[in-house]
C-alpha cells in the first residue's frame, strides 16, 4: 500500500495550475472586503452631498500623513490591539468576550486606584506596577464571568454584558465618589466625575519627541506578539485551543477544561485591563475622566477591538496590522468631518460594514479552499469541507 | 457629527507652525471641541451658534468637532487643533479641563477657552467661562414653586457639575423662596447623553405626582416629551425649547455666549490669551429667560417672575452658589 | 435467519451510471444498482467506497453529476428528501435523524400535514403509530419523549417513521452498528415482514454474518465502482471481504484460547457503583480483575452500564462508591490526566467527538494527553523538532494513513482515526488498556488491524479491557467475556467455551452465569 | 423607606416596571424564536436601533404613529432577512455577524438622523389605552390596564409564541431545526425556510421592540438602546429558552430597575450611591442565574449552520 506521508507525493499527481479564484478569495477576500466597506462609505459620503474622493483623500491624510497623524493613529490602535489580542486568545477558546468595555474600565480604575495609592514611586517603579494593576483588574472582570462559565455553565454572552452595566455604574461611583478629585477647589470644577492629576512617575513616557507616540504602542505589539507565542508555541497555547475546538476531546485527554477557560475569558480581560490603564496613562489629560457612560471612556475599543481581531483573522499578529488600519479609519474619520462635514459616525457604519462583509465572504472563501486545496488523489481518499470561520483561521504557525 | 457642515474648510492647507498671532489680513482661526451635537437644542448649540453669530465681526474661520464624548479622543483633537496654529480653542465641557491644563503650557501661543468652569488654572493662556445659570435657575424655580398644585416639583439633572448644578441649586432654592413646603426632588442620571434615562426619570417624577418638571443638559428633550405627555408644566435651560413642547414649556432660561466671547476676542486682539474667567448672567445680557407665548402662564405668576428677574439684575438679590 | 425474498421480481429501482465528485474525491464512479420489488439488496465495502453517497443521492440529500435514476422504469429526479419522500423511499441513517426534544408522536408526523391545519394532531398520530406497533410488532409509546429511549427503542422509531410514510423502498444505513444481538434479531424480524408486504430495502452493514444472513443480493462498492453483485448463498465471508479490499485477505484469526494467563492483576475494579446522567445508578456494584497480559471483554446491551463503567474508570466521572486500582495505584479522586499517570490508556467509544479533534492535525492529536511532557515541552514552550520527529514515528509504527502530519484529522477514515487514538494512548507505554467500541463502524481491514494491534499490547503484557456491543468482536478478541446486565456484571464466559446464542441470552438478562465466575457480581 | 410603600408609589413603580420590561421581552421573544430554530441574532440592539430610528422618522414625518409601527416592523424584518441570509445562507458565524449588524445600526441611524432629521424634536406619544372596566380595579388596574397598546403586544406574545412552539406543526419544526436540522431535512423540512422564517419573525419582533422603545422616550437620540437588545439576548438564556421563563427575567430586569430609579427620585437611595444602586439589574439577574444554578440546555444546533451532509 502506498504511504501517503510524503507531501510531495500530491505535487506529482495535480500539474500546478493557477487558480485566480482560489487566491482571489484566500488572500485578498479581508482587503475585497474593506473596499466594500469603503465603496458602500462613499454612496453614504456623496448622499451627504459631498465628494467621497476628497472625503477619502482627508481620511486617509489624518490617518496616515505624516508623523503626527501617524502617531495618533498608531496611539488610537493601542486599545484596539489589545482588545483584539485579547479576543483571539478567548475566541480561540470558544468563549465569546464581549465584555471588553467593562475590563477596560476596571483595568483603568485599577490602575488609577493604584497610582493614586503610591505616587511616590518612582517611574521605573510606578509606570511597570500601574500597567501591572491594569492587567489585574481587566483579568479579575474576565475571570468572574469565565468561573462562571466553566463552574456555573452560565453563558458568557449573558455574564459579560451583564458586567459591562456593572462596570459602567462602579465606575461612576469610584470616580464620583471615593477617587473624586480633591486637590482642585470645588468652584473651579465642580464635581466632575475625574480623578485628581495623577503622578507624572505613572505617565507612560512618549518615545518621539513632538508626537504622541508613547510607550504603550511598544507594550501593545510586544504583547500581540507574546500572545502568538502564546497560542501556538506553548503547552497552555495548545490546550486553550484544543479546548476551544472540542471541550469533549479536551476533558477525555485529560486537559484542565474548566480552569483552561477560565483562564481564556480572564487572560482576554488581562488584556483589555492593560489597554485600559494605558487610555489613562498614555492619554493627555492624565487622569480618569467619565461622561457617565462606557464608551466615553473606552471609545468604543471593547466592541471595536472585536471587529479588529476578526479582520485579523483571529491571529495577534495581523491583529497588529488591523489593528494600525482600523485605529487609522477612527482618527480620519474627524479629519474626514473636517473635510466633507460627514459625521465619524460613517466610520463606524463602514467598520459594521466591514464585519457584515468579511463574515460574508468567509463563506466564499471556505468553499474556494476546499475545492482548490485538495486537488482529488484517489478516489475514495477522505476530504472534509471545513467548517466555521474561526477554525479556518487557524494560522499556520 | 456635524448637522451643518463647518463654515470654513480646517483640511485647507493652514498655516503650520508659523506665528499664531492674529496679524491683519488672516483670518482668526477659532476650533470648538464638544461633547454632544451641534444642533442639541442646548449646550453645543449654544456655543456653536454664538460663535457663528461672530463670524463676520470677527473674520473668523471655523473648525467645529461635536459628539466628542470621548475624553480621550477630545483631547487629540484640541491638541491637533492647537498644533495646527488656531488662534483659539474652545474646549467646551467641564470634563476637558484637565486636557486644557495639560496642553496650554506646550502652545503657548494658542489661547485656550475652557467652560463652563471657573478656574484658568492660573495659567496665561487659558480663558475660563462659565454662565451664572443659578440666576434663571431661580427665578424658574420661584416660577415652578407658585404654579404647581400638587406641590411636588421634579428636578433632573445629567450629573452634579458645572452649569447643570448652578442651575439645579439655584431652581430649587427659587421653589423653595417662594413655597417652603413645596417638595422638591432632584435626580442626577449620571450621564449628559442619556435622552432614555432622562425620561425615565421624567416618568418617576410623574407617576410620583409631579406637576412641574425641570431639567438640565442636552438629554432633556425625551423628558420634555414625557411633560407634555402628561400635561405637566416644564421649565428649560441652556436654550429655547419651546419649539419641542409648545403645550408644556412654560420659559427658558437661554444661554448667549456672545458677552463672553466679544471679551475673549477682544482681550486676544489686545494681546491677552487667557488668565481671565468670564460669566454670563442675567445682569450682562447672556442670559434670558424667555417666555414661551404659547403656554397660558397665569399673568401673576408671570409678574413674579419678572420681579425676580428685575431684582437679580439690579443686584437687590443674589441667588447662592 | 431469514426467508429470502422472489429472485424475479419486478425491478422498482435503477440507478445507471451513477457519478459524484466531492471536492478531492471521487466518491462514485458510474455505479449501477437496482432493486427489485420485495428484495433486500446490500450494498457492501470499505469506509468510504461510496456506499452513503449513493444512497444520499437516491434519498435528494446529494445531486450526481452524471447518472440517472429510474423508480419504476420512470426516470425520475429527486432534488430533496421531500421528494423522496413523496416517491415512497424512506432512509434510516446510521446516526439516528431523531429530535430528542420531542417525542416519538412529534417526531413520526415532523414535516407531514396535520389534519387540523397548522395546529397539531397528537392524538390521531398517536392513534397511526399503535396501529403501525401492533401491526409490525413494535412496541414505542407515542408521548415518551425520544431522549428517553434506548438505542433499540430509537431503532424503532426510525422504522416507525418510514413505515408512517408508506415507504415502499426502505434504505437501511449501518442500521445494526448499535444494536445487540437481540435488537438485531427484532429488527430482521420486522424487515422480514416488511418484505413479505412486498416492501425493498437497501441494507448496508460491515457485519458479514448479517449480510449473509439478511440479503437477497450483495453489491459490493470499491472505491465508488460497483465491483459486482453476488448471491449470499454463492459465497463465503472470506471471499466477501477479498472483494471488498480487492485483494486476498486470510479470515480473522481469534485469540489463541490458552489457559488464563497468571499475570499480576493490572487494573482492579471493586464494588463500583457510578451514577449516570439522569441521576440513577447505572453501575451498581461491579468488581472485576485485568491481568496482565489478559484482554477481557465486557458485554453488554448498550445503556447498561457500560460507559458509565468506562468513564469511571477513566476517572472521567467519579464513582459514588467502590476502588479502581491500576497497577496497585487507587484512582480516587484523580482526574484523566491522573489515571494516565497511573498507567492507563484510554480509546473512547465516540472518537470523532472525544477521541479526536476534527480540526486538529494528526500530529496535533497525537499530542493531545503528551503535550506537556518534558520530552514534548521545554519551559512550558513546544519543542517543535522532537514532537515532528515522534509523531513521524508514530504514524509509520501505527500505519495511520494520512497525506501528511498536518493534515486536518477529520480528513482521515475512521479506521485510521481509530488507528492514531491507539498510537497515542499507547504511547505512554500503559499498564492497562481500557477500549470502548474499538471497531464500531469500521470495515473489515482496518478492524483485523486493529484487533491484532490490541492482541499484540497483551502479549507484551499489558492488560486490556475490550467494551463492545459486538458480540463477534468480543468472541474473537477477548480471553475472558463478562456480561453485562442493569449496571452488574452477572456472567462470565471463556471466549472459546461459549456460543452466541448463549451469550445472547445472558445480555437479555435471561440467563444466569456459569458458577465460579472468578469476579462475578458482587454480593453488595 | 416609609413612603415607599404607599399605595400610589407602589403601583406607580410596578407600572413603569411593566414599562420597562416591555422592550426587553418584545426583543427578547424574538431573539428566542430565532434561537429555537438554531440562530443566534447577537444583532438585536442594531435591528432595534435602526427599528427605533425608522419608527421616530415616519412619526416625526407624519405624526402617524400607526404608519411609524409598520415601519418599524419592516425594518425589523428586512434586517431579519438580512441576519438569515448571513446566518443560514452564507453560513456566517453569527456571534460576529450579529456584532456587525450591530455596529453597523450604531453608525447608520447616527447618520440618518443627522442627515434627515438634524435637530432632535419629540414625536408625540401613545396614550395609555385604558381596557374596558379593568383599569379601574384598584391597585392592579393602574398597574396592569393603564399602559399604551404596545406594552399589552408584548405580553400578549408570551402565550401567542409559547402556543405557536408548543402546539403548532411550523413550531415542532422550528423546535426540529434547532435540535437536529440533520433530522429535519430528512423528513423533508426545509431547514433554511424554516430559520429564515424564524430569523425573521424574530427580528420584526426585535424591530417592534425598538418602536415601543422610541414611543416610551418619545424622541430618538445616538445609541438609543443602550445595550437593550444585548441585554434581551442575556435574558434569552437566563429564561431557558421559554417563553414564560423569558417574561419572568424580562419582568425582573425591568422591575428592579424600575424599583432603583423610583428610590433615586424619591431620595430612598442617596445620589451619591445612585451609581452602585444602578448595578442591581444586572447583578440580580446574574445572581438569581447562579442561585438557580440551572443547568441549561441550549438548543443543540444553536449558531451552527446547517450544511447538509457535513
Ligand atoms: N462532509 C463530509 N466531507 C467529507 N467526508 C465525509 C463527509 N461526511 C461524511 N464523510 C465521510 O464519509 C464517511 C461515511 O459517512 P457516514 O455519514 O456514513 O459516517 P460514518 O459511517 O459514521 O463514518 P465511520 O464509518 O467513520 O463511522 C465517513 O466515514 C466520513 O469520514
Ligand atoms: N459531503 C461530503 N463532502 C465531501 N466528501 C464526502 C462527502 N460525503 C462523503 N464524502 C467522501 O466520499 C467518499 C465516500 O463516502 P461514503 O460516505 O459514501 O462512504 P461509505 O461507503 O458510506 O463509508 P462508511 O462505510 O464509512 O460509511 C469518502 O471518501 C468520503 O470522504
Ligand atoms: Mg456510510
Ligand atoms: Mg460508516
Amino acid at each position: 500500500m502506498r504511504r501517503l506521508l510524503a507531501s510531495e507525493s500530491n505535487a506529482s499527481i495535480v500539474a500546478p495550475a493557477v487558480n485566480w479564484r482560489r487566491i482571489a478569495l484566500t488572500w485578498f477576500a479581508l482587503p475585497l472586503s474593506a473596499v466594500g466597506a469603503l465603496l458602500v462609505g462613499a454612496l453614504l459620503i456623496a448622499a451627504f452631498g459631498s465628494n467621497p474622493i476628497s472625503g477619502y483623500h482627508a481620511l486617509i491624510n489624518g490617518a496616515f500623513g505624516g508623523g503626527y497623524a501617524l502617531s495618533s493613529t498608531a496611539v488610537k490602535a493601542v486599545p484596539l490591539l489589545l482588545v483584539g489580542v485579547g479576543i483571539c486568545i478567548s475566541f480561540r477558546a470558544n468563549v465569546l468576550n464581549i465584555g471588553g468595555e467593562g475590563q477596560i474600565a476596571m483595568g483603568g480604575l485599577a490602575a488609577t486606584a493604584t497610582a493614586l495609592a503610591v505616587p511616590h514611586l518612582p517611574a521605573v517603579l510606578l509606570v511597570p506596577l500601574v500597567l501591572l494593576a491594569g492587567v489585574g483588574g481587566g483579568f479579575v472582570w474576565g475571570a468572574v464571568p469565565g468561573f462562571f462559565k466553566a463552574y456555573f455553565n452560565v453563558n458568557e454572552i449573558l455574564s459579560t454584558i451583564m458586567l459591562n452595566l456593572v462596570a459602567v455604574q462602579l465606575m461612576n461611583y469610584l470616580l464620583a465618589g471615593p477617587m473624586i478629585d480633591t486637590t482642585t477647589p470645588f468652584a473651579v470644577t465642580g464635581k466632575i466625575p475625574q480623578t485628581r492629576l495623577l503622578s507624572k512617575n505613572a505617565w507612560l513616557p512618549i518615545i518621539v519627541h513632538g508626537t504622541q507616540l508613547h510607550l504603550g504602542v511598544v507594550i501593545a505589539v510586544a504583547v500581540a506578539l507574546l500572545a502568538y507565542v502564546l497560542l501556538w508555541q506553548t503547552g497552555f497555547g495548545f490546550r486553550l485551543r484544543a479546548v476551544g475546538l472540542s471541550r469533549e476531546a479536551a476533558t477525555y485527554a485529560g486537559m484542565p477544561v474548566k480552569r483552561t477557560t477560565t483562564l481564556a475569558l480572564a487572560l482576554s480581560g488581562a488584556f483589555c485591563g492593560l489597554a485600559g490603564a494605558i487610555l489613562v496613562f498614555g492619554g493627555i489629560s492624565h487622569r480618569m475622566v467619565t461622561d457617565g457612560s462606557l464608551t466615553g471612556f473606552t471609545g468604543s475599543a471593547g466592541f471595536n477591538g472585536i471587529v479588529v481581531a476578526l479582520f485579523g483573522g483571529l491571529n495577534p499578529l495581523w491583529t497588529i496590522v488591523s489593528a494600525f488600519l482600523f485605529g487609522g479609519l477612527l482618527v480620519g474619520g474627524t479629519a474626514l468631518q473636517g473635510a466633507t462635514g460627514v459625521p465619524t459616525d460613517l466610520v463606524t457604519t463602514i467598520e459594521g460594514l466591514v464585519v457584515i462583509f468579511v463574515v460574508s465572504i468567509d463563506f466564499l472563501r471556505r468553499r474556494a479552499r476546499v475545492r482548490a486545496e485538495e486537488p482529488p488523489e484517489r478516489p475514495g481518499t477522505r476530504t472534509r469541507t471545513r467548517p466555521g470561520l474561526l477554525r479556518l483561521m487557524r494560522a499556520r504557525a | 457629527k456635524t448637522g451643518a457642515p463647518p463654515t470654513t474648510n480646517p483640511a485647507a492647507p493652514a498655516a503650520t507652525g508659523g506665528s499664531t498671532s492674529s496679524t491683519a489680513g488672516h483670518p482668526f482661526k477659532v476650533a470648538i471641541v464638544a461633547p454632544s451635537a451641534v444642533n442639541d437644542l442646548a449646550f453645543t448649540e449654544s456655543m456653536v451658534s454664538a460663535v457663528q453669530s461672530l463670524k463676520q465681526k470677527y473674520d473668523l474661520q471655523i473648525a467645529i468637532s461635536d459628539n466628542q464624548y470621548v475624553v480621550s479622543d477630545a483631547a487629540n483633537l484640541i491638541r491637533q487643533y492647537a498644533s495646527e496654529g488656531y488662534n483659539l480653542v474652545i474646549a467646551h465641557g467641564s470634563q476637558y479641563g484637565s486636557t486644557v491644563e495639560q496642553l496650554a503650557p506646550q502652545f503657548p501661543k494658542v489661547s485656550f477657552a475652557w467652560g463652563t468652569a471657573g478656574s484658568t488654572f492660573n495659567q496665561p493662556n487659558i480663558f475660563a467661562y462659565q454662565a451664572a445659570s443659578n440666576e434663571g435657575g431661580y427665578v424658574q424655580g420661584y416660577m415652578a414653586g407658585l404654579m404647581s398644585k400638587s406641590k411636588t416639583i421634579g428636578v433632573i439633572g445629567p450629573i452634579n457639575v458645572g452649569d447643570a448644578q448652578l442651575y439645579v441649586d439655584g431652581f430649587k432654592q427659587g421653589v423653595l423662596a417662594a413655597d417652603k413646603t413645596a417638595n422638591v426632588k432632584v435626580t442626577f442620571t449620571g450621564s449628559f447623553s442619556d435622552v432614555g434615562l432622562m425620561a425615565t426619570a421624567a416618568k418617576a417624577y410623574i407617576a410620583n405626582g409631579a406637576d412641574v418638571l425641570t431639567g438640565s443638559s442636552q438629554s432633556v428633550v425625551g423628558a420634555i416629551g414625557v411633560a407634555k405627555a402628561a400635561k405637566a408644566a416644564w421649565f428649560g435651560t441652556q436654550w429655547d425649547q419651546s419649539s419641542l413642547a409648545p403645550t408644556a414649556v412654560v420659559s427658558c432660561q437661554v444661554y448667549n455666549w456672545v458677552p463672553v466671547l466679544d471679551q475673549i476676542f477682544t482681550a486676544i486682539k489686545g494681546g491677552k490669551l487667557g488668565g481671565a474667567t468670564y460669566t454670563i448672567g442675567l445682569g450682562n445680557g447672556g442670559e434670558k429667560i424667555q417666555f414661551n407665548p404659547g403656554y397660558p402662564l397665569s399673568p401673576s405668576v408671570k409678574a413674579a417672575g419678572e420681579k425676580e428677574i428685575t431684582a437679580i439684575v439690579d443686584g437687590t438679590l443674589t441667588p447662592a452658589q | 435467519m431469514v426467508a429470502k425474498g422472489p429472485g424475479d421480481a419486478p425491478v422498482v429501482l435503477e440507478m445507471q451510471g451513477i457519478t459524484k465528485r466531492f471536492p478531492g474525491v471521487l466518491a462514485n464512479d458510474h455505479v449501477d444498482f437496482d432493486v427489485r420489488s420485495g428484495e433486500v439488496h446490500t450494498l457492501f465495502g470499505e469506509n468510504g467506497a461510496g456506499k452513503s453517497t449513493l444512497m444520499s443521492i437516491l434519498y435528494g440529500l446529494h445531486r450526481a453529476d452524471e447518472g440517472v435514476t429510474l423508480l419504476d422504469g420512470e426516470p425520475v429526479t429527486i432534488g430533496s428528501p421531500a421528494e423522496a419522500i413523496r416517491l415512497g423511499i424512506g432512509m434510516i441513517h446510521q446516526h439516528f435523524m431523531l429530535v430528542p426534544t420531542l417525542t416519538v408522536a412529534e417526531n413520526v408526523s415532523l414535516g407531514l400535514a396535520s389534519t387540523r391545519g397548522p395546529l397539531k394532531d397528537t392524538r390521531r398520530v398517536s392513534q397511526r403509530i399503535e396501529e403501525l406497533s401492533s401491526a409490525y410488532g413494535i412496541r414505542v409509546n407515542p408521548a415518551a419523549a425520544v431522549w428517553q429511549l434506548s438505542v433499540g427503542e430509537r431503532q424503532r422509531v426510525e422504522i416507525i417513521k418510514a413505515l408512517y410514510r408508506e415507504a415502499r423502498l426502505l434504505i437501511l444505513d449501518e442500521p445494526t452498528a448499535v444494536l445487540t444481538p437481540g435488537e438485531v434479531d427484532d429488527l430482521f424480524r420486522v424487515l422480514a415482514q416488511m418484505r413479505s408486504d412486498g416492501r425493498s430495502m437497501v441494507f448496508i452493514s460491515h457485519k458479514l454474518r448479517e449480510v449473509l444472513a439478511l440479503s437477497d443480493r450483495i453489491t459490493v462498492l470499491r472505491a465508488g465502482r460497483n465491483v459486482g453483485t453476488v448471491l449470499p448463498a454463492e459465497v463465503s465471508e472470506e471471499r466477501l471481504a477479498e472483494l471488498m479490499v480487492g485483494r486476498h485477505i486470510g479470515a480473522e484469526r481469534p485469540s489463541p484460547q490458552g489457559p488464563s494467563p497468571a499475570g499480576e492483576a493490572l487494573l482492579r475494579v471493586r464494588d463500583l457503583v457510578v451514577r449516570g446522567d439522569r441521576g440513577a445508578d447505572t453501575v451498581t456494584g461491579v468488581s472485576l480483575d485485568v491481568r496482565a497480559g489478559e484482554i477481557v471483554g465486557i458485554a453488554g446491551v448498550s445503556g447498561n452500564g457500560q460507559r458509565e463503567l468506562a468513564e469511571a474508570i477513566a476517572c472521567l466521572r467519579s464513582p459514588s462508591r467502590g476502588t479502581i486500582r491500576v497497577g496497585g495505584v487507587d484512582l480516587a479522586g484523580r482526574n484523566a490526566a491522573g489515571a494516565r499517570r497511573a498507567g492507563l490508556g484510554f480509546v473512547p467509544e465516540e472518537r470523532m467527538r472525544d477521541g479526536v479533534i476534527g480540526d486538529f492535525s494528526v500530529s496535533e492529536n497525537l499530542m493531545l494527553v503528551d503535550a506537556a511532557k518534558a520530552a514534548f515541552s521545554r519551559w512550558g514552550f513546544l519543542r517543535g523538532r522532537s514532537i515532528r520527529s515522534y509523531c513521524a514515528e508514530r504514524v509509520s509504527t501505527f500505519d495511520v494513513r494520512t497525506p501528511g502530519l498536518e493534515t486536518p484529522t477529520r480528513n482521515l477514515s475512521g479506521g485510521n482515526i481509530q488507528k492514531l487514538i491507539l498510537a497515542r494512548e499507547l504511547s505512554g507505554n500503559p499498564k492497562v488498556l481500557l477500549v470502548a467500541q474499538p471497531t464500531r463502524g469500521i470495515d473489515v481491514a482496518a478492524t483485523r488491524y486493529i484487533h491484532e494491534r490490541l492482541r499484540e499490547q497483551a502479549r507484551k503484557g499489558i492488560a486490556v479491557l475490550v467494551v463492545s456491543e459486538d458480540l463477534d468482536e468480543v468472541i474473537n478478541l477477548a480471553d475472558r467475556i463478562l456480561v453485562m446486565y442493569e449496571g452488574r456484571i452477572i456472567g462470565e464466559a471463556g471466549a472459546r467455551t461459549t456460543t452466541r446464542e448463549a451469550l445472547g441470552l445472558m445480555l437479555a438478562g435471561v440467563a444466569a452465569a456459569p458458577a465460579g465466575a472468578a469476579a462475578g457480581s458482587s454480593a453488595g | 423607606m416609609s413612603h415607599f410603600f404607599t399605595y400610589a408609589i407602589l403601583t406607580a413603580t410596578i407600572a413603569s416596571g411593566i414599562q420597562y420590561t416591555a422592550p426587553f421581552l418584545l426583543a427578547a421573544l424574538g431573539e428566542t424564536l430565532g434561537q429555537r430554530s438554531g440562530v443566534l441574532n447577537l444583532g438585536v440592539d442594531g435591528i432595534m436601533l435602526l427599528g427605533a430610528f425608522s419608527t421616530y422618522y415616519v412619526a416625526y414625518r407624519t405624526g402617524d404613529l400607526g404608519l411609524a409601527l409598520v415601519a418599524g416592523l419592516a425594518t425589523g424584518a428586512v434586517l431579519g432577512l438580512l441576519t438569515a441570509f448571513m446566518s443560514v445562507t452564507l453560513n456566517a458565524e453569527q456571534g460576529i455577524s450579529g456584532i456587525g449588524v450591530y455596529i453597523l445600526a450604531l453608525g447608520l441611524t447616527d447618520l440618518l438622523f443627522v442627515k434627515l432629521v438634524g435637530t432632535p424634536t419629540p414625536i408625540k406619544p401613545l396614550m395609555g389605552l385604558d381596557i374596558g372596566l379593568l383599569d379601574r380595579i384598584p391597585a392592579v388596574g393602574r398597574m396592569f390596564f393603564h399602559q399604551n397598546a404596545l406594552i399589552y403586544v408584548a405580553f400578549l406574545l408570551v402565550p401567542v409564541l409559547g402556543f405557536v412552539l408548543y402546539r403548532t406543526t411550523y413550531g415542532t419544526k422550528v423546535l426540529a431545526c434547532g435540535e437536529n436540522p440533520a433530522a429535519a431535512d430528512s423528513l423533508g423540512i426545509n431547514v433554511h425556510r424554516i430559520r429564515y422564517s424564524a430569523v425573521i419573525a424574530g427580528s420584526t419582533m426585535a424591530g417592534l421592540a425598538g418602536a415601543t422603545l422610541l414611543i416610551n422616550y418619545g424622541i430618538f437620540q445616538e445609541n438609543l438602546t443602550q445595550s437593550a437588545g444585548f441585554i434581551a439576548v442575556a435574558l434569552v438564556y437566563f429564561g431557558a429558552w421559554k417563553p414564560g421563563g423569558v417574561m419572568a427575567g424580562s419582568l425582573l430586569y425591568g422591575i428592579v430597575t424600575a424599583v432603583i430609579f423610583q428610590w433615586k427620585s424619591l431620595g430612598i437611595i442617596p445620589v451619591s450611591d445612585a451609581d452602585l444602586a444602578a448595578t442591581a439589574p444586572a447583578v440580580i439577574t446574574v445572581l438569581a442565574l447562579l442561585s438557580v444554578g440551572r443547568r441549561f440546555r441550549q438548543p443543540s444546533a444553536l449558531a451552527k449552520p446547517y450544511v447538509r451532509g457535513a
